[in-house]
């Protein structure tokens, strides 16, 4: 269906892809896979006409093309779901679905009676409910990706590309799109798909392809590799067995929270109903739930961004402290929060990596009121190289950097404050294994070093790697508590599941 | 943030300008039993009419995620415009036949220069990727100094009687502007409210980049967004020379923020995405009634300005504050 | 007996100059004094802003409007339209083009004043030199009016050469900045000729500041209280003394013998203006004499 | 985009406005004597130190992702302020011995005046979550009204040769004005480069949320960003009020959109983040070295207003162009 013929796109100099050949058949969904900054999305931006200039020829139905922007490519038969959401904030569902394809009545105007009946079907296929007439700013993150995915439905295609499409949804809720898939395939289409979940790779994929630093490493069947070859394709090396190591668990108690309650900010009722739970030096508590279940809210309250809980009490390093009114203060007591949305929350892009890792501790950084260059430097090389931040110089944008490597420089930002306790809201989404596997590391070594740690993360394999306990939510309240040695993964997402 | 364009019954019925309105009226009423006259009501709607057209305009702007700086200069060349156009028609009594078609002639001349300096700022902004405030602020400077060009520093006058019945007459017992506005402010809201072009307007300011992804043509939208606020200012500045039966080289001054009160008391935010043109013409109608009611309630001239910029403010917050509570 | 009193609006071109501050303020004195209800209304040198004005009046029922106007050509329609509501309008200062726009004008001579003036800028500069003329509002009349009598005497003498023309808007600061530049072009003037006084002390402080003030001559209009001190100071060389109380009272008096059923009035009053020199600064204060 | 706060020298060279200035003054140098004289350049540099002087308030603002549109009305009543202080000071004879301290008194009166408008603007936007357009945009009303009420609408002059001093005298064969505003541009050089405040500046205008989340009180620095905004207009208010020896009610009218030109040009972006207040003063420089030559090269007003438009917009776009090749 699509051939790449020597495709290589340079940004500023670099290289982002070299003479990347790779054939794309019809009827068969092809897994594109490689750690962070492969060059996948770059690759796919070129195929579906977000970027018209580059090297090389693109093939398709075996005349060349060469498309003028991302509606040349659509009306061709070429659609994308973006890795980034892209969707139009207070614009509802209906209008975000069919947005530069609306449907108009004979007299012109916008046909919103066929656009509202059109999008039900396509997200009751979606499985998915949702008043139609709601801004998707209300939605969550999974349901945005859904409606993405419902957006490209729409459009009549012969190659469908899915660059991680399922990073904010649960492993749960991706069986809808698993039919779809097998639907699009079964009626000719070809399907790209990007993911760093081997296990949907290999559930899904007919082919692989393995990109690694802008070059095709390996393309093949599927069926003739396994996850572990895979991999090493991907890093170029063999990754290490790891071990948990379970004596640093102390019986310390550094938080403790009892009976913390959080009213909804609009509707009637509570967000966060009941919670009581607490969490030793030394120990990694992991928090599961399924999309909305609250763990954010959790965070955040504890973190002072949501204001006073309705009730409750907090105990933080051995004082009763009314629950924090401000992320400043939380952080002066030693709390800290890596946020969920790393380029929203987590950093100042259109700073270096310098800037933004010294940002929460510059007090001490100062001598007499004046920034102290030579220190700031120091620190900066110090957590650079602590964990092996992947950067020419700290001078660098972070906003330049490989999703894995900013996941870094927010961990060290927050490290850097030397906290007691350090809370981390889903730390490894849409980061390739390898730098999972060092981001993983890292959060062991600190918790060994007496450090508190909460881990929210949705997918179990990852708590299974490294908390030490697991606390399970579900609608606002925390439905069971597992040592992790004592828990499934039927007994934990059974905990997770609302009880009808 | 139910600023959606949808259910749109439920989001008029959320209108917290009314509120303010209301209040305000109540308020005058008590205090000036001339408030509440006739002369006095059609008066406040002959005055706002200007305002409206113009701030009609900046919402579309604004939605887009833009500024709109320079209306009132582009307003006063229009005028001036239009005014020459007509006093050349004046000045050939041979074409003493055509009067009629002079005068609906020298008012398109003058929405067509309105609409091709609003092309202008557009193209900069779309072409050369200028900020939206940056690109009018020049625009502002360049119309005003255009304007003084045209009209070498003198006001045009004596524009003649079918001309100035256009901003002083009446039609079907409501005054002509009021009519005009009215026209305006329908044609605004179906756009908005019923065209691809008026959804992509609320899609390109909510997300730029999304938008072009969706396959809009953003340029082409906003280019054609600031040159109908260019159309605007230009209907607003014929207007108003209509009135006065005189263009004036300094017309409109600081009308632009007027023109963005309006548009942020009537609860569209100035980041872009959402808004409503019936919010815009409640926030005019709030701005007339207060410049009314201040002189009516016999308030200093320099305590006028105080009082019109705490109520302003007041109109934000309390807009503010319950969006904050849906939030 | 509230509604017998009669209702006088005065509505004024800007508040934003003192001198219609005055202007406005005196006017409002002397119709409050008479037992007539005042009001002022700022048009904020906005024609189309005088125009709601004028229908807010008219609407409000106001008995008779005392117009500083905005435009003399723009603010005809305005006066207009009270006039054919059966409301007399009474222009103070600025002058409307069309003489039957209004019910009378009451208006400085400012033609003959500058013409005055000018005889003493001719001698002051013994016959010989050059100057700067800064401009008032290039929309209004009395800046005419004062530049063309200024000129009709001037101009006769080959010797006295005018190397700039500038308008600075009857702006304080903005004639400071202008002369400022303009002396870089032209550092050898002898004099500079003013629209009022504003721009004067605003040329004036340039001329301090560049060391020049006892050199250069200034030449202002108005009689304001700045320009006053700073001739009694040897700061200006002259200015040109308005009445602007004088024209606010005519106003006001017209206006009662209006209500007492006159219906002529002179279409044009012409206020007497005098020259204001080191010689009998004395005699004069802030618009008017001592 | 490089315009992040490291590798100071690096950015420095890559000042596009300067390219800009130096065309500039090449042509007026071409075509007037006059502008390379020594009196004429100072006499650019003291027309300028007051826009200087507000330029770099608004820079900090405009970094911190906000807006001041009040500077000009809060620069007229600090003048006001102080010199309404100043004649009481002069009224009282038996105060006489202390002129010097009643100077300074008038002065840090002005200059906290404004701190307290600028606070207000501060308080507004943080607590209220109003849009920093539309707070200041009310004080722009407000404070105009102020200083209308304060002044009853007539200046105060005569404020004593001390204080005429600060506007028209001489230091070290320097204009005073020119000696503040460098003060004034070293000290916020200094702030955005070696302090955590200024650090703050750029990371809340980068990403607010971010900047909360990394613990910094924001609406703690934003308020002070306003109230320094305040202060420096007020500074501006005694500098203009000096020079003229005389505060005037209608002072620094349009002042803001000078202020913001001058940020532009020097290439910091409205939408904040970035910017050197190394770029402003150079944007300053032009706009001032703009106005002086279209007098010296005897430009008519009305083009003036056109040619000024014109290379604002080529000054930004130069400037653009070059950083989109860079991305
Ligand atoms: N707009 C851009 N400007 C500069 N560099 C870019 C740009 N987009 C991508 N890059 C660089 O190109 C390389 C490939 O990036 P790309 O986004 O394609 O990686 P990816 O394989 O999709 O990674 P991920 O798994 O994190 O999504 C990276 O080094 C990235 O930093
Ligand atoms: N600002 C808000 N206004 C209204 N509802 C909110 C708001 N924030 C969160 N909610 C609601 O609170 C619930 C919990 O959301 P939260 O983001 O904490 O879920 P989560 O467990 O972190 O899931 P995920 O991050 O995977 O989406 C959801 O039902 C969500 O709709
Ligand atoms: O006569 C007045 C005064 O001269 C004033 O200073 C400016 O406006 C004119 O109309
Ligand atoms: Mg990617
Ligand atoms: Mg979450």
């Amino acid at each position: 269906m699509v051939s790449l013929r020597n495709i290589t796109k340079q940004f500023n100099g670099v290289y982002a892809l070299r003479d990347v050949n790779i054939e794309f058949p019809a009827a068969k969904v092809i897994a594109l896979v490689g750690e962070n900054g492969a060059g996948k999305s770059t690759l796919m931006n070129i195929l579906s006409g977000v970027y018209p200039d580059y090297e090389g020829e693109l093939l398709y139905k075996g005349e060349v093309v060469q498309f003028q922007g991302p509606r040349d490519a659509q009306d061709r038969g070429i659609t994308i779901i973006h890795q980034e959401l892209n969707l139009i904030p207070y614009l509802s569902v209906v209008e975000n679905i069919f947005l530069g394809r609306e449907r108009m009545t004979a007299w012109g105007a916008l046909d919103t009676p066929k656009m509202k009946s059109v999008a039900k079907e396509l997200l009751s296929r979606l499985k998915l409910e949702l008043d139609l007439d709601v801004p998707v700013s209300q939605l969550k993150v999974g349901e945005c990706q859904l409606i993405e995915i419902a957006k490209a439905l729409l459009v009549e295609s012969e190659v469908v590309i899915m660059d991680e499409p399922t990073s904010a949804i649960s492993e749960s809720e991706v069986c809808a799109l698993y039919d779809i898939i097998a639907d699009l395939k079964a009626s000719g289409k070809t399907v790209v798909y990007i993911s760093h979940k081997m296990k949907e790779l290999f559930t899904l994929a007919d082919e692989y392809v393995v990109l690694r630093d802008g070059q095709v490493v390996k393309q093949g069947p599927m069926a003739e590799v396994d996850e572990q070859q895979l991999v090493n394709m991907m890093v170029g090396r063999a990754l290490a067995e790891r071990v948990k190591c379970q004596d640093r668990v102390t019986d310390a108690t550094v938080l403790q929270v009892d009976n913390l309650s959080l009213p909804h900010p609009v509707k009637e009722g509570l967000l966060l109903e009941n919670l009581s739970f607490d969490l030793c030096k030394g120990e990694i508590l992991g928090v599961f739930g399924l999309m909305g279940a609250g763990r954010t809210e959790l965070l955040e309250t504890l973190f002072g961004l949501r204001g006073k809980p309705s009730s409750g009490r907090f105990t933080f390093d051995e004082q009763e402290i009314s629950f924090f009114t401000s992320p400043n203060q939380a952080l002066r007591y030693g709390l800290a929060l890596v946020p969920e949305d790393r380029k929203g929350d987590g950093l100042v892009l259109g700073m270096n990596v310098r800037a933004n890792l010294s940002l929460s501790v510059l007090s001490s950084l100062e001598n007499l009121g004046v920034l102290a260059d030579v220190q700031e430097k120091e620190l900066c090389q110090q957590y650079v190289e602590r964990l092996r931040i992947k950067t020419a110089t700290d001078q660098q944008y972070v906003g330049n950097l490989s999703g894995g490597n900013q996941q870094k420089v927010v961990l060290a930002k927050y490290l850097a404050t030397k906290p007691k306790v350090l809370m981390l809201d889903e730390p490894t989404r849409g980061i390739d294994v390898y730098a999972k596997q060092e981001i993983y590391d890292l959060i062991r070594e600190q918790a060994a070093l007496g450090l508190g740690v909460m881990v929210v993360s949705s997918e179990l394999p990852e708590l299974f790697a490294i908390a030490d306990r697991i606390l399970v939510m579900c609608d606002g309240r925390i439905t069971k508590q597992f040592k992790t040695e004592e828990a499934t993964e039927e007994t934990i997402l059974q905990a997770a599941l609302p009880d009808q | 943030m139910n600023m959606s364009i949808t259910s749109y019954k439920k989001q008029l019925q959320q209108l917290q300008p009314l509120i303010a309105l209301f209040l305000l009226c109540l308020i005058i009423a008590i205090f000036s039993d001339r408030f509440m006259t006739v002369t006095n009501l059609w008066n406040v709607m002959r005055q706002i009419s200007v305002n409206i057209c113009i701030a009609v305009g900046m919402t579309l702007v604004i939605i887009s995620a833009g500024i709109d700086l320079s209306v009132g200069s582009v307003l006063a060349f229009a005028g001036a415009v239009t005014a020459s156009f007509l006093s050349m028609g004046v000045e050939l009594p041979f074409f003493g036949v055509y009067v009629g078609f002079t005068t609906l002639g020298a008012i398109l001349m003058g929405i067509t220069m309105g609409g091709v300096l609003g092309l202008v700022n557009g193209w900069v902004i779309t072409y050369f990727k200028v900020q939206p405030f940056v690109a009018t602020l020049a625009m502002l400077t360049i119309a005003r100094g255009l304007t003084m060009l045209w009209t070498q520093g003198y006001p045009i006058s004596s524009l003649g009687a079918p001309f100035a019945h256009l901003g002083t007459g009446w039609f079907l017992g409501v005054p002509i502007p009021v009519w005009i506005a009215a026209i305006v402010t329908v044609l605004a809201v179906f756009v908005m409210r019923k065209t691809r072009f008026g959804r992509y307007i609320y899609a390109i300011g909510g997300n730029e980049r999304a938008a072009r992804l969706s396959g809009i043509k953003v340029n082409q939208v906003k280019t054609l967004v600031y040159m109908l606020a260019g159309m605007l200012a230009a209907v607003g500045g014929i207007l108003v020379t209509s009135r006065l039966d005189s263009a004036q080289p300094n017309a409109g001054m600081g009308y632009e923020l007027d023109a963005i009160a309006a548009v942020v008391i009537g609860g569209t935010s100035l980041s872009g995405g959402r808004g409503l043109i019936m919010g815009t013409v409640l926030g005019a109608v709030i701005i007339g009634v207060l410049n009314n009611g201040l002189v009516l309630l016999g308030v200093s001239p320099f305590w006028q300005q105080v009082v019109k910029g705490m109520v302003i403010l007041i109109a934000v917050i309390i807009d503010r504050s319950q969006h904050k509570e849906k939030k | 007996d509230k509604t017998q009193q009669k209702q006088i609006a005065i509505i004024v071109s800007t508040l934003n100059n003192p001198w219609f501050v005055f202007l406005a303020e005196t006017a409002r004195e002397e119709a409050e004094s008479r037992g007539y209800v005042a009001r002022i209304f700022d048009s904020q040198n906005n024609t189309s802003l005088e125009s709601d004005h004028f229908e807010n009046a008219v609407a409000l029922g106001y008995d008779a409007i005392l117009l500083n106007a905005t435009d003399s050509d723009g603010s005809v329609a305005n006066a207009r339209k009270a006039i054919e509501a059966g409301i007399p309008v009474f222009c103070m200062d600025r002058e409307l083009n069309n003489p039957n726009a209004a019910t009378s004008q009451i208006v400085s001579d400012s033609y003959s004043g500058c013409v005055e003036l000018g005889g003493l800028f001719v001698r002051s500069l013994g016959q010989k030199g050059k100057y700067v003329e800064l401009l008032g509002l290039v929309g209004d009349n009395n800046t005419w009016n004062r530049s063309k009598g200024f000129h009709y005497v001037v101009d006769h003498f080959p010797e006295i050469k005018m190397v700039a023309q500038q308008s600075a808007d009857f702006d304080r600061n903005k004639a400071m900045e202008v002369l400022e530049s303009i002396l870089q072009a032209h550092p050898d003037i002898d004099a500079v000729f003013c629209g009022n006084d504003a721009m004067a002390m605003g040329a004036y402080q340039a001329l301090v500041a560049a060391g020049k003030d006892k050199k250069i001559q200034v030449f202002g209009f108005d009689g304001s209280e700045d320009a006053v001190s700073s001739i009694q100071s040897d700061g200006l060389a002259a200015t040109v003394m308005q009445f602007p109380q004088k024209i606010a009272e005519t106003a006001v008096a017209f206006s009662g013998e209006y209500f007492e059923g006159k219906t002529s009035f002179p279409q044009k009053t012409l206020v007497d203006v005098e020259l204001v020199t080191p010689a009998n600064v004395s005699i004069y204060s802030s618009y008017g004499k001592e």
